[in-house]
């Protein structure tokens, strides 16, 4: 449990300018079969080999405080084996 | 490291066999791999100047009030009220066509740092774009890229962008010309130099960390384009304006202390370049350790950490004792500051590793030394069949309406708009005059004046005539100036041109600066900075000659600013000038007809000054309404503009005696012309006002109703809804962006 | 009456707003350091535009964690009137000071034009000089300003009278082709439930002398002056 | 093959500056022992059930084209399963 692997993401029902103006933009190049394109964050945390506690807490309390802003947003968290 | 200095990798170095020859000379011994890229880098083109140099030096560049000109980090001009003018153009050509957002972004950051290093606020910055034709696959790309990278830094630093030019021509597909100017505002005894002075006084390292961006930036900006750049891609550095922002407010804090004696940012060839000038001007030498340059990765050697452009770095040489308040300073913005070494008597720049001298070389000698080249010049043979090519040729179009329409809402003549509303240019809340008219104009806080700031060059008509093309960018410059109420006092010139070791391009280059020469001279304005960039060109095609010129000008009392647009029903409107054009180099030319060719209407530079210093005198007086400078598309669509850049929209009745092409007298273009707007009762005025000065007005007709309607010899030529046409202007750009 | 000027690493419209209340409308002004925030004498408190810390993550994410907002909450709590303009709106958000969230404007661009805002609510802390003034017009610079937040607290906000501000046209008709940015409802300016707390988009500092655009700004400051006395 | 999760990260050494405002503000809450924080992108591409041809190939062409930024980027596809 050393790399924290963040994914956040807009919610559902969030528009997501980001992830409709890319999907036209692939459209317009020429890709047709598109469903749909969502664009979210990818947050890496490496945690020093000392750091104690429960790491995933000490994450998850991170992605609350700072890293995403739950009105908007959901996170999820992976740990790199 | 001690890499074996081979023929390969000197060549790979950029340095000439006679070039090697001098540094074995200069060191007496055989130099070390460091050593041989500190040479590269400071004798590249890009920093030495080598081929520009010696024409350079033939500009005029005093004036009394001239405080500081070329060699210094940017130009200084008095503007009275113990305020100076500091400013500069530099631009990010190369880096912006691999990678439009950082190359835009961190060209921003470089010109602001080279003017907050002089001590000055920065309050204004200008965007001189040109982009390759509209139907190249990349121009889209680069477009979008090069504007958000403006906005993303200069928005972030927050010091607004309030103005520019943006210019399609397939002349740029392979090299685009991304030129930036800065102008800041300091206290006239609080002006900082870049210099190395009193031996053991501290240098002390500021700002980021160095990692390995840009390794041999320097060298590709001055290296032709060709298939391999591709491969040179991790050469480009990323930007961090918050990192700039932070670094503005420690810099401008700390020079409040008397414990500054000298301050350069890190620009190209970073670590290296900025020591040795900060020595060079100050006749003394420079010693740092290795060991404590703050780094961002392990491993680094001291070629990489001496040849880094990281950005947001700045070296500073400190008043002995006081470098922890200084760099205690830094330290409450968040910014590391660290001593790295000191000054010397012995003219050395002397890096030491562990304990090791692992570079020495005499200061003097990398500067004095450097190579300056008189290279060939030929004027090019396929002018004369160029200028000799007879514009009355071309057919006449059916449909004047049409050719309006069309011709307004080009890419080239469309509104600007897009581009300025991504652009933050209304903070610091001194923007008079907003972008939208021929100049900005900037408050200066504390006084009744303003700075009046535009960048200008018409790259067709330097193509036709690099001449009349230099020293037409400058006097359109100083007429936009002129038309915004400043009075013009000095220009930066961003000369951007193809490859040197051609002589056609040497001609061009040495035409364009006898222009930039003759109209300075002429119209009071010395060079007081600027910067050269060569080699724009890919696969032996070279851009159009392209020396932007960025002009100040000082308005004495903000409230006679004057703008382009009409302001109301019933102004009358003026041609002011001789009404001197031709179609050759004309946007009309280019657009519906597909040419770039014929001899274009001279300058007359005497006419030039006279009818700007009646314009100003007319402005003083409070007569003039609106003031737009006639140039590109010629008369019409200059009268269009007028009708539909302000805030409201105005129709016009307008009648024109002329003999000619009718396409030519709506469409051609020429110097000194400008169209105004007055009240009816200031006519009189007016017209003796500008009679004294040698200088025809005509009289053009009245604005009110809902169309332009322009009849040409009593015959009615164009007739349109001024609406319709405000549309087209206005949908321009957004419509090629979508 | 004093004004204190939250000063975060990144803030970039402290001085123009120091400017306008200092040297526009002649009160007193003070640049409140994040890092050491001391809010003794201060009246009123203006949260000012900028990048702080670069927006980087979240336009205002990261200065809404800082020491200063400790104070800036307990000033709050106690009354006092705060406006947060720009990023300052977006740090009120961040640290829940008031309601919802900012995204990307609908176009993902930056945007600096002069906007006109329709005035929802004349009898607040923020709007009590506007008389029967129901139409501003305030510059907008901003590439966050796409306002947020669920259908519940959309209602109570429209219930509660604490929409402040709708960007508008001319004529004062809130619409979609009026809306800039994205922005929910055409909000520009929200209340907090006390009404003490206002959080804006468009830049009132920016207009207060009619030499650099009109002097609609002044409203607004000359309000919070009104409400303090 | 239907759902494409493209993680987009600044190439190694390339200064990634909201990485280390965000490590830098992490501190200040109190979180010691971090190492590093990097901040890339994360995108879900999603494909219409009749779109044919190579459905990696094609999403590492939209990557390259659009998606990320080649000179300062490089990208990761994973497919969903
Ligand atoms: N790249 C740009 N960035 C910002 N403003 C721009 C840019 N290009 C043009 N503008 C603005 O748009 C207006 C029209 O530009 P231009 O036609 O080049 O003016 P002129 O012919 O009077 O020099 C000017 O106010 C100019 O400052
Ligand atoms: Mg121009």
């Amino acid at each position: 449990m050393k790399k924290a692997k963040i994914h956040v993401m807009l919610k559902e029902g969030v528009l997501d300018p980001q992830g409709k103006a890319a999907h036209k933009s692939l459209e317009s190049l020429g890709y047709k079969g598109i469903e749909g394109v969502r664009i979210g964050k990818y947050i890496e945390v490496t945690l020093a080999d000392d750091a104690d506690g429960d790491r995933d807490k000490l994450v998850r309390e991170m992605c609350q405080r700072l890293l995403s802003n739950p009105v908007i947003e959901n996170y999820e968290i992976e740990w790199e084996k | 490291m001690n890499k074996e200095i081979t023929k390969e990798v000197i060549a790979e170095h950029g340095l000439s066999e006679s070039e090697y020859e001098m540094i074995l000379s200069i060191l007496g011994r055989e130099p070390n791999f460091t050593e041989l890229g500190i040479f590269s880098v400071m004798w590249s083109e890009h920093c030495s100047y080598k081929s520009s140099r010696k024409h350079l030096g033939t500009l005029p560049t005093k004036a009394p009030y001239v405080v500081h000109g070329p060699g210094e980090n940017a130009g200084v001009v008095d503007i009275g009220d113990g305020f100076v003018a500091v400013f500069k153009m530099e631009s990010h050509n190369h880096p912006s066509f691999i990678e439009p957002y950082e190359g835009a972004a961190t060209g921003v950051g470089g010109i602001l740092r080279d003017v907050f290093t002089m001590g000055a606020r920065p309050v204004a910055l200008l965007d001189s774009l040109r982009f390759g034709s509209p139907e190249h696959p990349r121009t889209k790309y680069l477009v979008d890229g090069v504007v958000s990278g403006i906005s993303g830094y200069g928005n972030c630093v927050g010091v607004p962008t309030v103005g520019g030019e943006m210019f399609f021509n397939g002349s740029y597909d392979g090299n685009i010309l991304v030129n930036v100017f800065c102008l800041g505002i300091a206290k006239k005894d609080k002006i900082f130099t870049g210099i190395c002075e009193g031996v053991g006084n501290p240098v002390i390292y500021v700002g980021s960390k160095t990692g390995r961006d840009g390794i041999h930036g320097a060298t590709m900006a001055s290296g032709e384009f060709d298939e391999k750049s591709e491969e040179k891609r991790p050469t480009v550095q990323v930007g961090d304006p918050f990192t700039e922002k932070l670094l503005i407010e420690a810099c401008l804090e700390a020079m409040k202390s008397d414990a500054i004696l000298g301050i350069q940012d890190m620009g190209a060839a970073g670590l290296t370049s900025s020591s040795c000038e900060m020595a060079g001007r100050g006749g003394t030498g420079i010693e740092m350790n290795i060991d404590d340059i703050p780094r961002r990765e392990e491993g680094m050697t001291a070629y990489e950490l001496l040849l880094s452009e990281s950005q947001e770095r700045m070296l500073i040489v400190a008043k002995r004792g006081r470098e922890e308040e200084l760099i205690n300073i830094y330290k409450k913005w968040g910014l590391e500051g660290v001593v790295v070494g000191k000054v010397t008597g012995d003219g050395l720049f002397r890096i030491v590793e562990k304990g090791e001298t692992v570079v020495e070389i005499p200061v003097a000698d990398i500067s004095n030394k450097a190579p300056i080249y008189d290279r060939p010049s030929k004027r090019p043979a396929y002018l004369d069949a160029l200028q000799n090519f007879d514009t009355d040729k071309v057919a006449e179009p059916k449909d004047y309406n049409q050719t309006l329409l069309k011709l307004i809402g080009s890419l080239n003549l469309g509104s600007k708009e897009w581009v300025y509303q991504q652009y933050d240019h209304t903070i610091r809340t001194d923007t008079v005059t907003l972008p939208g008219s021929d100049a900005s104009v900037i408050r200066v806080k504390g006084t009744k004046k303003g700075i009046a700031i535009t960048s200008d060059c018409n790259p067709r008509l330097c193509y036709l005539d690099p001449y009349m093309g230099g020293a037409m960018a400058v006097a359109e410059a100083a007429r936009n100036i002129a038309c915004s109420g400043g009075k013009p006092m000095a220009i930066t010139d961003n000369l951007n041109f193809g490859n040197p070791e051609k002589p056609e391009v040497m001609w061009q280059m040495k035409e364009a600066i006898r222009g930039i020469s003759d109209a300075c001279v002429a119209l009071g304005t010395p060079v007081v900075s600027g910067n050269v960039s060569l080699y724009n060109e890919t696969n032996g095609i070279g851009i159009y000659p392209t020396p932007t010129i960025g002009a100040i000008g000082v308005v004495e009392d903000i409230k006679k600013c004057v703008t382009q647009y009409i302001k109301g029903e019933g102004e009358l409107l003026f041609l002011i000038g001789s009404n001197k054009k031709s179609l050759a180099g004309s946007e009309y030319l280019s657009l519906i007809h597909g040419l770039e060719k014929g001899t274009i209407s001279p300058l007359d530079l005497d006419t030039e000054k006279r009818l700007q210093t009646a314009l100003l005198a007319a402005i003083d007086k409070e007569i003039i309404r609106s003031a737009h400078d006639c140039s590109e598309g010629g008369l019409a669509i200059t009268i269009a503009e007028s009708c539909m850049s302000g805030d409201k929209t105005f129709g016009a009745e307008v009648s024109i005696e002329d003999d000619g092409r009718i396409d030519n007298i709506l469409f051609g273009e020429g110097q000194s012309r400008i169209i105004v707007s007055i009240l009816d009762k200031d006519r009189n005025i007016l017209e003796e006002l500008f009679l004294a000065n040698g200088i025809e007005t005509s009289y053009l007709g009245k604005t009110g109703g809902v169309n332009l309607s322009i009849r040409v010899n009593n015959n009615q030529t164009i007739s349109c809804p001024i609406e319709q046409i405000k549309k087209a202007w206005a949908e321009a750009i957004p419509s090629y962006m979508a | 009456m004093k004004f204190g000027i939250v000063v975060f690493p990144g803030s970039n419209c402290d001085h123009d707003c120091y400017h306008a209340v200092k040297h526009v409308l002649g009160q007193e002004a003070a640049f409140i350091w994040h890092a050491n925030p001391d809010l003794n004498g201060c009246d009123a408190l203006i949260v000012p535009g900028g990048f702080s810390y670069g927006d980087y993550l979240r336009a205002g994410a990261m200065a809404a964690i800082s020491p200063a907002l400790t104070e800036i909450k307990a000033f709050v709590k106690r009354g006092n009137p705060v406006i947060g303009i720009c990023n300052g709106f977006q740090i009120l958000l961040e640290s829940g000071i008031l309601p919802g969230a900012m995204i990307r404007n609908k176009d993902l661009r930056f945007i600096c034009k002069d906007t006109f805002l329709r005035v929802e609510n004349n009898n607040s802390k923020f709007t009590n000089k506007f008389n029967d003034k129901k139409l501003i017009s305030l510059p907008i610079a901003h590439a966050e300003g796409s306002y947020y937040a669920d259908a519940e607290e959309l209602k109570r906000l429209e219930g509660e009278g604490r929409v402040l501000f709708r960007y508008a046209d001319k004529e004062g008709n809130v619409s979609n082709d009026t809306n800039p940015n994205g922005s929910l409802l055409n909000i520009a300016g929200i209340l907090n439930k006390e009404g003490n707390a206002l959080g804006m988009m468009p830049h009132p500092e920016r207009s207060m002398e009619s030499i650099v655009g009109n002097e609609d700004g002044r409203l607004i400051f000359e309000s919070m002056i009104e409400a303090v006395s």
